[in-house]
């Protein structure tokens, strides 16, 4: 197989059903283009986002994860959204530590009225997840095992 | 406080007086203004007009080489570089500060364009990265650095009497390319500077309106007809001497007066000085110092007036809250800013 | 595909325009309000208001556009940029129609001829210079371009010299030679985009 | 859709291991919405290649009756266990396909659909690309329904009251439509009396009838209805619960008024010393006593006691009020109290605020005296308002020999709203007319971008306006000065615009000039909207659950919206959303009972380790800790499927209905079934 002449990411899009999957909607119904790279999960919440499935899904295959959801003070079940930052950011310290760059996990807000901001998030995380190359898990993480005892006698002294 | 300074090319020359009285001020308020070693023109409004290319490069040199004098230096190498601040580059001339922030902000918002302004400063072996440096107006420093509670510290002979009609024309004030200091419609800093002072601030509807830039060379028909409005409007609220902030607009307002007293049969008689030349006799420097004697309608019997009682014999109130009210009349709008007055 | 990018609509006057702008003016959010025309200062004596020039535009009426006097009236006040209840980059647009008059010749023949003549002569000296020469601006650009205005301007450039505010000889900048290669590089850019 | 569905239990096949499930995949064309980028018969064959899959479909209308029936057939005679639809989004037809899946006997929790036209035709015009993204969306729908469990909705009672929030026109005919209907109604209104925005006005566009006088009877009728409990001075400050179970908390504010001996003779509103501008009901324009109502018609007929300007509780002496009032109803000592009311719906009703026409400086509002608002005319031409009808200039005498009247101030401009506040243009055609009738010689300038004159009769009256002889000068203004150029503009004010008709600027001297503000969201509706749990777009406006079939409902069942809090509205439109919401109310409400969706969180006693963790997760309190078991347990009717419990338990004892973790973790492997290592796709 000839090497493809532009790495085309996956990613693993995490909707959040009354905010984020509507402005989805909204993009597609205004016919809004954006990269095809993001294949998407509808939530009833951002809070139902279980670290667990970001990393799944890294270590299925996806290149990067993309979490979406109502803007801070708009959450449809009052402040799911702010519980989903507080764990992201947790999880994004973890995953930093594996080796893994902070563009490959993000979380953005987008309202249903954004469907062109959710596409922009789109187009702009593609490319960024472009410019890095494909995540290669096994590797990554196999890498960065020989580092974790370091980090542990960091944390304790 | 420590600033880049540019001064344009107008205060090299046609506005000296500006450039003298801004270092004088300066030095009185303890701004310390270094100037951009070996700046070249703006390009002012002529630039954009026959050349575009050449008008943002040339106007990249200029913030090029200021990045790079007035980068901070890894002196102390324990304070990361992003703490410390962005370097600030002071322009007193409208035109120079609305040049000089609309290329850095217009750089910012294209990369594609700033790579090719990069690629054209690449042949002097420049480079500038949009957003190294703030530009800001002398007002807004003036104002809002030093602050109108220092300025009121070191005035030594108050402007009473004196009555002022503050000019703040365009460019400072519109289109705002790095932030507004002040509003692009009614604008109050000057307002407020100068009542510190202890001037007496004049109504002046057109003060953020157009003095004609450079039409006085091009179609004096346009030119003189801007001017007559503002001088005009000046003139109806009795204002003893317009202060500006602008070398185009003092060039503009004074030394083509005549020519409009000519063209109109008007006798207007107002002379037009720089905010930094009333600061600089408010804080009791010479007027020498302060290139006074320089304006084309003189301004002495003017501010020979600093010190009387300042009263004429009526107030126009066009438009404004009448005086005496009678039982009927309606209450006026609440503004809040009026509280502060 | 971007979810930023523009469809390709419009008259192919209307993307010579915008591409000829640096930063995109949004010229096709054109309410056709008119307040843009309502707060030019030089409005009255404009041959087409702003507002009538971008349907125009719009219409791709090229060679009437160029013509117009009405791009060279603007003072670059910036009142109708700041006014617009479409974001539209009016004093941008009003640079780039200036440009591209020059470039077509029309503008020689409209009504404020002088214009592009001041423009030019106040870029030669930059370009010689580095810095503005006002006497030499002013005394070039009239004895060249408008000679029999010159009565009228000298005694104001008496009055300058008397008090000091105009120089007799231009002041170079030292790196004149960096400049000036910067400028032809910008030139060469312009010309091969 | 029927409701008949309800009612017929659902059979559903006994739950049978992931292995055995037999899946049927339907891939919809959507006509060429869909087909014309993703290559559906291409999905389609590729789908019944997959594990599970027994039957799959492509058809050009899925959401028709055939395309229905289709799945209803398979179902039957495949012995489908689980349904995956490739077609639009949840949104529009989850229900639809739900639907046939009960019809055929299979619960409709067994269902999933994959949204490859909102999500992927038409995000993109890549065919490849979006056949590809299209195959691993219906991948991860199929790995995720075999891993579904039927579920059963939960049916709970419906509290027959209901509560409207905003006394205005729309609330109070949502209130009145209800108490018909012999239905009951708390009717909270913040301010002392109800009317709301429409009983500033004088009259009202296009018929000219007085607003007072269709207005008034109806808050009367509110205030004397049986079903209707009036509550104003009041706010909703907390709001419980669910649909048909609300809890809401109401703080009643204090009048200093014992409405029970207050007759509203007035007397202590004449004798009080105290008169102050007011900046509320007369904008500014008029004044009133520190003890006063709105408006002589006020409804209720109480005042109230405005505590910043009464001289008792500034400087504790004068209790003129006091002395005379013959009832002995004034009571300084009044606190705030609260109230809790159980309701099963809320309507909210709470209305717009007035674009604020200092924010355009250059219209010279506050600084210009003869410029005046929208609202300042409104009670300036009405007879009950502060000049008892005159049209005069600021000092209260001159009348006007022109007028020039601005449109769209903070409308339709980017730098303010970018929306068109809808109903000014025709008020500004009413100014118009009545400035004529008011000032028979005036002229009257109308500065327009458009005239929006799309509604009954309307388009009609803008004639009339014409033919009355106003001008209309189409160029939005550029501003307003009162610095003169010539002797014909000495002592005027000058309207400056482009005549974009003729192409040239134009200065036209008036006297008074009146804004034409706009409709704003109220400043606090981001709060109200999340007191009561809605949602509002990015200019504070509640939104509806959909824009154009269903704009009275929201996204959280059981609360409602009607009139301006929704967007800028005029008095029909809104008054047609009051009924729409009561009707919307009254229907559910004879239903008696509610479906709600079964997704819903549980625990397992057995694995809950009493850590607490998701008791304070919880949005809606409906975890509850048992402390002598040491146990938590989930409230069902009081979950509302949010799932935060579910991820945040440490020891994985909370399933989330619907959206459990190995659904989610299975349709992750679904979606990315091409990048697992060692799969080898060949595009």
């Amino acid at each position: 197989m000839a090497e493809p002449t532009t790495f085309n990411p996956v990613i693993i899009g995490f909707l959040c059903n009354w905010c984020s999957y509507r402005a989805a909607d909204l993009a597609g119904t205004a016919r809004t283009h954006y990269a095809p790279t993001m294949r998407p999960i509808r939530v009833m919440c951002t809070a139902r986002v279980e670290p667990e499935f970001v990393l799944k899904a890294l270590r299925s295959g996806a290149d990067g994860v993309l979490i979406a959801g109502c803007h801070p003070g708009e959450c449809h079940y009052v402040e799911g959204n702010i519980k989903a930052l507080r764990r992201f950011l947790l999880l994004k310290r973890m995953l930093t530590q594996f080796g893994i760059e902070p563009q490959r996990v993000q979380l953005v807000w987008a309202a249903a009225s954004e469907g062109h901001h959710l596409a922009a998030a789109v187009d702009r995380m593609t490319e960024e997840l472009r410019a890095l190359g494909p995540l290669h898990w096994q590797q990554t993480v196999l890498r960065a095992k020989a580092d974790i005892p370091l980090i542990k006698l960091e944390v304790g002294g | 406080m420590q600033y880049g300074y540019y001064p344009g090319c107008s205060l090299e020359r046609n506005a000296g007086a500006y450039h003298d009285s801004t270092m004088a001020v300066a030095g009185v308020l303890g701004l310390q203004f270094t100037e951009v070693d070996d700046w070249n023109c703006c390009g002012a409004t002529e630039f954009f007009s026959v050349h575009q290319m050449q008008a943002y490069a040339l106007t990249g040199r200029n913030l090029a080489l200021a990045a790079d004098q007035f980068a901070p230096k890894a002196a102390l190498p324990v304070i990361p570089v992003e703490a410390a601040e962005t370097p600030q580059l002071v322009a007193p001339c409208s035109a120079c500060y609305l040049n000089l922030s609309k290329v850095d902000r217009y750089l910012a918002s294209s990369p594609e364009l700033a790579a090719k302004v990069n690629t054209a400063l690449d042949a002097g072996g420049l480079h500038y990265d949009p957003g190294s440096l703030r530009v800001r107006h002398l007002l807004d420093v003036v104002v809002n650095d030093a602050g109108y509670d220092a300025i009121a510290a070191r005035v030594q002979r108050a402007l009473t009497g004196l009555r002022v009609a503050p000019y703040y024309g365009c460019l400072v004030v519109r289109p705002g390319f790095q932030g507004q200091f002040d509003d692009p419609e009614y604008p109050t800093t000057l307002d407020k500077l100068m009542r510190v002072l202890g001037a007496k601030v004049v109504d002046f509807p057109l003060k953020a309106h157009c003095c004609g830039g450079h039409m006085t060379q091009i179609s004096e028909d346009v030119a003189l007809e801007l001017l007559r409005r503002l001088l005009k409007n000046a003139a109806e609220y009795q204002a003893d001497v317009i202060v500006t902030l602008c070398p185009m607009c003092q060039l503009n307002l004074d030394v083509f007066q005549s020519a409009v007293n000519r063209r109109f049969g008007t006798n207007f008689n107002l002379p037009v000085l720089f905010f930094t030349q009333l600061m600089g006799l408010a804080f009791g420097l010479a007027p020498e110092r302060l290139g006074i004697g320089k304006e084309f309608v003189a301004s002495r019997p003017a501010l020979a007036k600093i010190g009387t009682s300042g009263e004429v014999e009526q107030e126009r109130a066009v438009g404004k809250r009448a005086k005496r009210r009678n039982d009927q009349s309606l209450p006026m709008p609440y503004m809040p800013e009026e509280e502060e007055r | 595909m971007s979810a930023s990018k523009k469809p390709a609509r419009g008259s192919v006057f209307f993307h010579e325009v915008v591409g000829a702008t640096a930063v995109d003016p949004h010229l096709e959010a054109c309410l056709q309000c008119g307040t843009c025309g309502g707060s030019c200062p030089s409005g009255n004596d404009m041959e087409h208001t702003p507002r009538t020039l971008f349907a125009m535009i719009a219409a791709g009426m090229r060679e009437t556009v160029l013509r117009s006097n009405t791009p060279w009236y603007c003072v670059s006040c910036y009142y109708c940029t700041e006014r617009c209840p479409q974001e539209v980059h009016i004093t941008d647009v009003m640079y780039t129609l200036k440009r591209l008059a020059i470039k077509e010749g029309f503008s020689r023949q409209s009504s404020a001829a002088q214009a592009p003549a001041f423009s030019e002569t106040f870029m030669e000296h930059v370009e010689r210079y580095g810095r503005s020469f006002e006497l030499g601006l002013i005394t070039r650009y009239f004895l060249r371009h408008r000679p029999l205005d010159t009565v009228k301007i000298a005694p104001i450039g008496a009055g300058m010299l008397r008090r000091k505010r105009f120089d007799l000889t231009p002041r170079k900048i030292r790196q004149i030679d960096q400049l000036q290669a910067i400028l032809a590089r910008a030139d060469e850019l312009e010309r091969s985009p | 859709m029927s409701n008949d569905q309800d009612q017929i239990p659902p059979i559903s096949p006994p739950h049978a291991s992931p292995d055995e499930e037999r899946v049927g995949v339907y891939v919809c064309h959507c006509g060429s919405n869909i087909a014309r980028t993703i290559a559906v018969e291409d999905v389609a064959v590729w789908a019944e290649q997959q594990e599970h899959v027994v039957v799959a479909r492509d058809y050009k209308f899925m959401c028709s009756s055939l395309g229905q029936e289709l799945i209803e057939q398979d179902i039957q005679a495949k012995g489908l266990s689980r349904v995956v639809v490739a077609a639009c989004s949840p949104h529009m037809h989850e229900r639809t396909f739900r639907g046939a899946c009960q019809r055929a006997g299979l619960n409709p929790y067994l269902f999933e659909m994959a949204n490859i036209r909102e999500l992927t035709s038409w995000a993109t015009d890549d065919r490849e690309a979006a056949t590809s993204k299209a195959k691993a969306q219906v991948k991860g729908a199929i790995e995720r329904a075999v891993l579904q469990e039927p579920l059963e909705p939960l049916f709970v009672d419906i509290n027959p009251n209901t509560l409207v929030v905003g006394g205005g026109i729309a609330g109070l005919t949502a209130a009145l439509e209800l108490a018909d209907s012999g239905y009951h109604v708390y009717l909270v209104d913040r301010d002392s009396s109800i009317g709301g925005q429409m009983a500033k006005l004088d009259k009202t566009f296009p018929t000219l009838d007085c607003a007072a006088c269709i207005l008034t009877p109806k808050m009367v009728d509110a205030a004397n209805h049986p079903n209707i409990t009036l509550m104003t001075w009041s706010e909703v400050v907390a709001v419980d619960g669910f649909v048909g179970n609300f809890s809401v908390q109401v703080r009643h504010k204090p009048r200093y008024i014992i409405e029970d001996l207050c007759t509203g003779c007035g007397t202590c509103i004449e004798k009080c010393p105290s008169r102050v501008l007011d900046q509320h009901f007369e904008v500014g324009l008029g004044y009133h006593k520190a003890i006063d109502r709105n408006f002589p018609q006020a409804v209720p007929k109480y005042p109230v006691i405005d505590t910043t300007h009464c001289i008792y509780f500034q400087r504790g002496k004068c209790r003129a009020c006091q002395v005379v009032c013959p009832t002995n109803a004034i009571d300084f000592t009044q606190k705030e109290t609260f109230e809790q009311l159980e309701v099963g719906n809320i309507i909210l009703a709470t209305g717009y605020e007035q674009f604020d026409a200092r924010r355009v400086p250059q219209y010279g509002y506050g600084r210009l005296a003869n410029v005046f608002t929208s609202m300042e005319f409104e009670r300036m031409v009405n007879a009950a308002g502060p000049t008892s009808g005159q049209v005069v200039l600021r000092d209260g005498v001159s009348a006007p020999q022109s007028v020039g009247i601005i449109h769209c101030v903070g409308s339709r401009d980017k730098n303010y709203n970018e929306y068109c506040s809808r109903a000014c243009c025709m008020a500004a055609l009413k100014f118009a007319h009545l400035v004529h009738e008011r000032v028979p010689d005036a002229e009257v300038y109308n500065f327009y971008i458009d005239i929006r004159a799309a509604g009954k009769h309307y388009e009609e009256f803008y004639h009339r306006v014409l033919e009355e002889g106003t001008h209309f000068i189409r160029g939005r203004v550029a501003e307003v000065t009162d610095a003169a150029r010539g002797p014909g503009e000495e002592g005027k004010l000058i309207i400056q615009a482009e005549d974009t008709l003729i192409g040239k600027q134009r200065r036209i001297p008036v006297d008074m000039v009146v804004l034409m503000v706009g409709m704003e969201a109220r400043h606090d509706s981001r709060n109200v909207a999340s007191t009561f749990g809605l949602g509002c777009d990015f200019e504070g406006w509640f939104t509806e659950r959909h824009a154009k079939l269903d704009p009275v409902v929201t996204m959280t069942e059981g609360i409602l919206i009607a009139g301006a809090c929704q967007g800028p509205k005029a008095i029909p439109e809104s008054v047609a959303q009051g009924s729409a919401a009561a009707a919307r109310v009254a229907g559910l409400i004879g239903r008696r009972t509610i479906k709600l969706e079964p997704v819903r969180a549980s625990i397992e006693a057995a694995a809950c380790s009493g850590c607490r963790i998701c008791n304070n997760v919880c949005p809606y309190h409906a975890i509850v800790f048992h402390e002598a078991i040491k146990i938590s347990e989930v409230i069902t009717a009081l979950c509302q499927g949010c799932g935060a419990c579910v991820a945040a338990c440490p020891s994985a004892a909370i399933t989330g209905a619907h959206f459990t973790r190995e659904q989610v973790l299975s349709q992750i492997d679904g979606l990315l079934w091409d990048m697992q290592p060692g799969v080898l796709v060949l595009a």
